[in-house]
């Protein structure tokens, strides 16, 4: 990266200092990515200057309200190339994926019609269709990981597609940075008749999603994972499948009228969002793709993938450690899981804290996925567009130091 | 006087706007408009086809051609703002061609000193309704040749 | 109200000139609040400093993170007299409402159960209940107005209650300001054996609403309307009726564990949150709750009250104007609707707007109490604690001119 | 040093934390407690009753009062960082009072270094072990009584 100096300068948190004198060094990208000044402004300044209910905007506030929250519903739409009216607000990727399971697959799918996952799916995109088959009795078919690939087993994939209504697919997995062959997911899904969900939950701090081009029936985003703030994500869905859906969260904005008799609701979209709009989160998120906008998502790929090569070689090299994810792969990107032998992966986050750095380690809600790796959780550092090779070379040095005194 | 971007027509209107003492004043010779009745759409005509969407009070428009293919439009609205709107963007269009209705720019509107009226959100709706104008002065020339 | 110059002091947007030249008067409160710079600065303070993914919180931000959320949940809970084990965060009142209709009515109520609402209901409690309706067929009883007193007809109310199973009140009216008798309400509702939500969407920002107290099975809850940010609320349930809840959203956080056989949830509120928390959102609102705790609420009322008869006295002195809010009676708060015989609701907004006044007009999301009332729309301004007898002299003048030049 | 609010037993221990170079040194010290395994809980007897929740690994502990009706407690943990607070816990209070220990403050934690592990959210839950130990104890001198 050119002036990664002046990117880093753009977020304040990243000169941090922890209470225990060290300064923060933040590898913790994939549970959520720290925000440029420009997306806390954006927010701030709407409270500070603007902030109105949106919506039948008979005053001035109100109007410059409503024209904030709908401009940043064209940037968000623009920078996933769909159409606005193809975007529903959530409260995040989970809502998201809930919206299609309740306004969607409860109105299409009945007793018996199969659901294909996978086994690298996070939570978020299991329990819902666990749910589902619970009350209507869809079948759900997981589709394993080839363990020696450390990939989607795809025989398997198409195999399970047999028949299948749907098919959710994590778009980059959150364990191991593994980007899935989504293109053709998607293709073998709809030659099979079935609908295809895509988790870009990861997937879209790393690679700019073509909605259109994808091809993709549903797409569920989180904007807390993109530089935008917490409270917020989306649902992109096509024509097709909104006009397909029934009401989910019903109330205000979505009706097109209400009486004691019964209510009519405004269709597509519109009648999948209700209440109070998320209108600072809204411009937040705004504010975040107007800032990503500017970055060459190639440049920040390279930059990351050399990150991560330089850490997982090094880390490698480290007695005792065991790598689960392999960046030297085209498909992956800076996430990386690891596990010492003897460490225990919460010892080794205590120590790492120590160090000030800021490593998720769990289960990374992916209990299928740690099941079929035969862990019971793993240490994750999740890089992004603001590390450092500093950092990582300090990180190498602290952890060997760490494998040395404590292995 | 920036330069000007609307018909000649509407020279005099926009000379009067600019005239008013304060935007008061400014409302005050828009209710004067709105109050021309004669060319307005009556409430009996007002139907869902030729509703305008998005005014949060009710708003009709009907463009039609001549038998000379000239652009001929009367609306109707509820609230004296939409309507005063209406009767000026109908001085402005009325008895124009379609292809310079289709092109007309709202400027007039920001130069007689509604500007508020032309962010699209507002409920008034003043937008949607030229935007309506547009559109169907776009149709009617297709139908014309 | 003592200090009421430092108070607006504390609100950036409170000194705000419009572009047209005119100082923001500021009349919208019951579409939203404004917000004190603690509130904004939170969640500013949050992004640039501690900002992280919360709980399973191994490293030193995840800890800051988590804690302030939790005790974001501690101090909002106790300024509603409540557990924080009795409080699910929401999006807003909308879904909260929602909640209840998905988790505890579908698993509780059937075919031909009925359901007592009033007509003064904000949409967000109708058109759940007529979905449900819809769908597993339950009874929707609308209580009428009494229009004479302007006031809910409690005899009606009676016989509605009739063999009942859950009855969804509104705590204040957004239309009318009308506190209702919820005290009654609740108490009848139990005596004949029907469980109580209260929409306090308004209610909150003008008493302290106490849970325990108050008694309710359910009180749904907006932070926008009270100082706090958008995209967050809560709904409160008493173990008992959490106790008979099912899942709603589901996915990460909710669950105990997750295999590919199914999965298991955690109990109570805690199954009823999923996802990434709203982390900010919370913050916000705590910090609004603690700025709410140092209002004297009696200070507040008063004061308000005396703006709006202040307000509707002189409003009922214009030639043409006909007010439907009747602040001198105890039970209202300060939101009057109004309309003007021959100035239509879209034309006064606008006129007031070029006054400087951010007054609300429409349906107010209540279109069966418009029918009661028999109108179209109304103004409706609606007055909390910052705003001044100046300017609600200001707006009165101001008024009388519009009604002079254009009535 | 601050006014000592620990069991005399736990002295010596605070002293040698506080005579550590840094909080690497601590933390190896800490390790050298866990791996003093002779008191601790073996991974056989770990079950759903005696397991500490809030915990991300797996943490258990035994508390019982001997003839002598004094406080006695085994601790198990994955984690050797929680194994080691557990040992340096038991070393605070085994063989005290049962009162004593119902009142144990974990200021002692923060003298020796580990100031993190006492906020409730941290996923070693030293917290919530202290607090079952605390409990048990107020549990158990009920049951003495
Ligand atoms: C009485 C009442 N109920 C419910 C709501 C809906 O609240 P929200 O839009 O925050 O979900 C509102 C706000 O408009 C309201 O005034
Ligand atoms: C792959 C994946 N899917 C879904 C989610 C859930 O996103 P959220 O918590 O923002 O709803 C996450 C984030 O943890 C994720 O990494």
């Amino acid at each position: 990266m050119h002036n990664i100096r002046e990117l880093r300068a753009e977020f304040p948190i990243l000169s941090r200092v922890l209470p225990n004198g060290k300064p923060l060094v933040y590898f913790d990208n994939a549970a959520t990515s720290q925000k440029p000044s420009s997306v806390i402004d954006a927010m701030s300044g709407f409270y500070e200057t603007f902030n109105s209910n949106a919506h039948r905007a008979n005053h001035t506030l109100a109007d410059e309200a409503t024209t904030a929250l709908e401009s940043a519903r064209s940037s968000i739409a623009a920078f996933f190339g769909a159409e606005p009216s193809n975007l529903i607000y959530t409260s995040g990727t989970t809502e998201a994926i809930n919206l299609v399971a309740y306004a969607w697959a409860r109105r299409n799918l009945s007793e018996g019609d199969a659901v294909v996952l996978t086994e690298m799916e996070h939570h978020a995109d299991i329990v819902p269709w666990q749910e589902l088959s619970k009350e209507i009795g869809i079948e759900v078919r997981f589709v394993p990981l080839d363990l020696e690939k450390m990939a989607l087993d795809m025989d398997a994939f198409q195999h399970a597609l047999d028949g299948a209504e749907l098919v959710g697919i994590v778009h980059t997995s959150n364990v191991l940075g593994i980007r899935n062959p989504i293109e053709d997911i998607i293709r073998l899904s709809h030659e099979s008749g079935a609908k295809v969900l895509v988790d870009a939950a990861q997937g879209a701090a790393h690679e700019r999603i073509d909605f259109i081009n994808l091809g993709a029936d549903f797409v569920a985003l989180s904007a807390h994972k993109m530089a935008g703030p917490t409270g917020i994500g989306a649902l992109l869905a096509t024509d097709e499948v909104l006009s397909q859906c029934g009401p989910f969260l019903t109330g205000g904005q979505m009706i097109r009228s209400v009486s004691i008799e019964g209510s009519s609701y405004r269709d597509g979209s519109a009648m999948l969002e209700t209440g109070t709009p998320r209108i600072a989160e809204a411009i937040g998120w705004g504010a975040a793709v107007d800032w990503l906008s500017k970055i060459d998502f190639k440049e920040m790929h390279d930059h990351i993938k050399h990150l991560a090569i330089t850490a997982s070689n090094g880390m490698k090299e480290i007695d005792g450690i065991r790598v689960f994810s392999d960046p030297v792969r085209p498909e992956s990107s800076g996430t990386i899981s690891f596990l010492h032998e003897r460490i225990t992966s919460d010892d080794m986050a205590m120590l790492l804290d120590e160090g000030g750095f800021a490593i998720r380690t769990g289960q990374h809600c992916a209990q299928p996925l740690m099941d079929a790796l035969g862990v019971l959780s793993t240490n994750r550092i999740s890089l992004w567009i603001y590390n450092t090779e500093e950092e990582v070379k300090s990180f190498l040095s602290h952890l060997r130091m760490i494998c040395e005194r404590f292995g | 006087m920036a330069e000007r971007t609307w018909p000649e027509a509407l020279d005099k209107v926009v000379q009067a706007f600019e005239n008013c003492f304060d935007a008061m004043e400014r409302y005050e010779l828009l209710f004067e408009y709105a109050g021309n009745t004669e060319m307005t759409l009556p409430p009996d005509h007002w139907n869902d086809e030729n509703m305008i969407h998005g005014c949060q009070s009710r708003a009709h428009v009907e463009c039609s051609v001549d038998e000379l293919g000239l652009f001929r439009m009367r609306g109707g609205a509820d609230a004296q703002i939409v309507q005063g709107l209406m009767e000026i963007t109908r001085i402005a269009v009325d008895g124009s061609s379609c292809e310079d209705v289709a092109a007309l720019n709202p400027d007039f509107v920001d130069a007689m000193g509604f500007r508020s009226a032309l962010t699209p959100s507002r409920s008034n709706g003043f937008m949607n309704m030229l935007e309506r104008v547009r559109n169907e002065a776009r149709r009617l020339s297709g139908e014309f040749e």
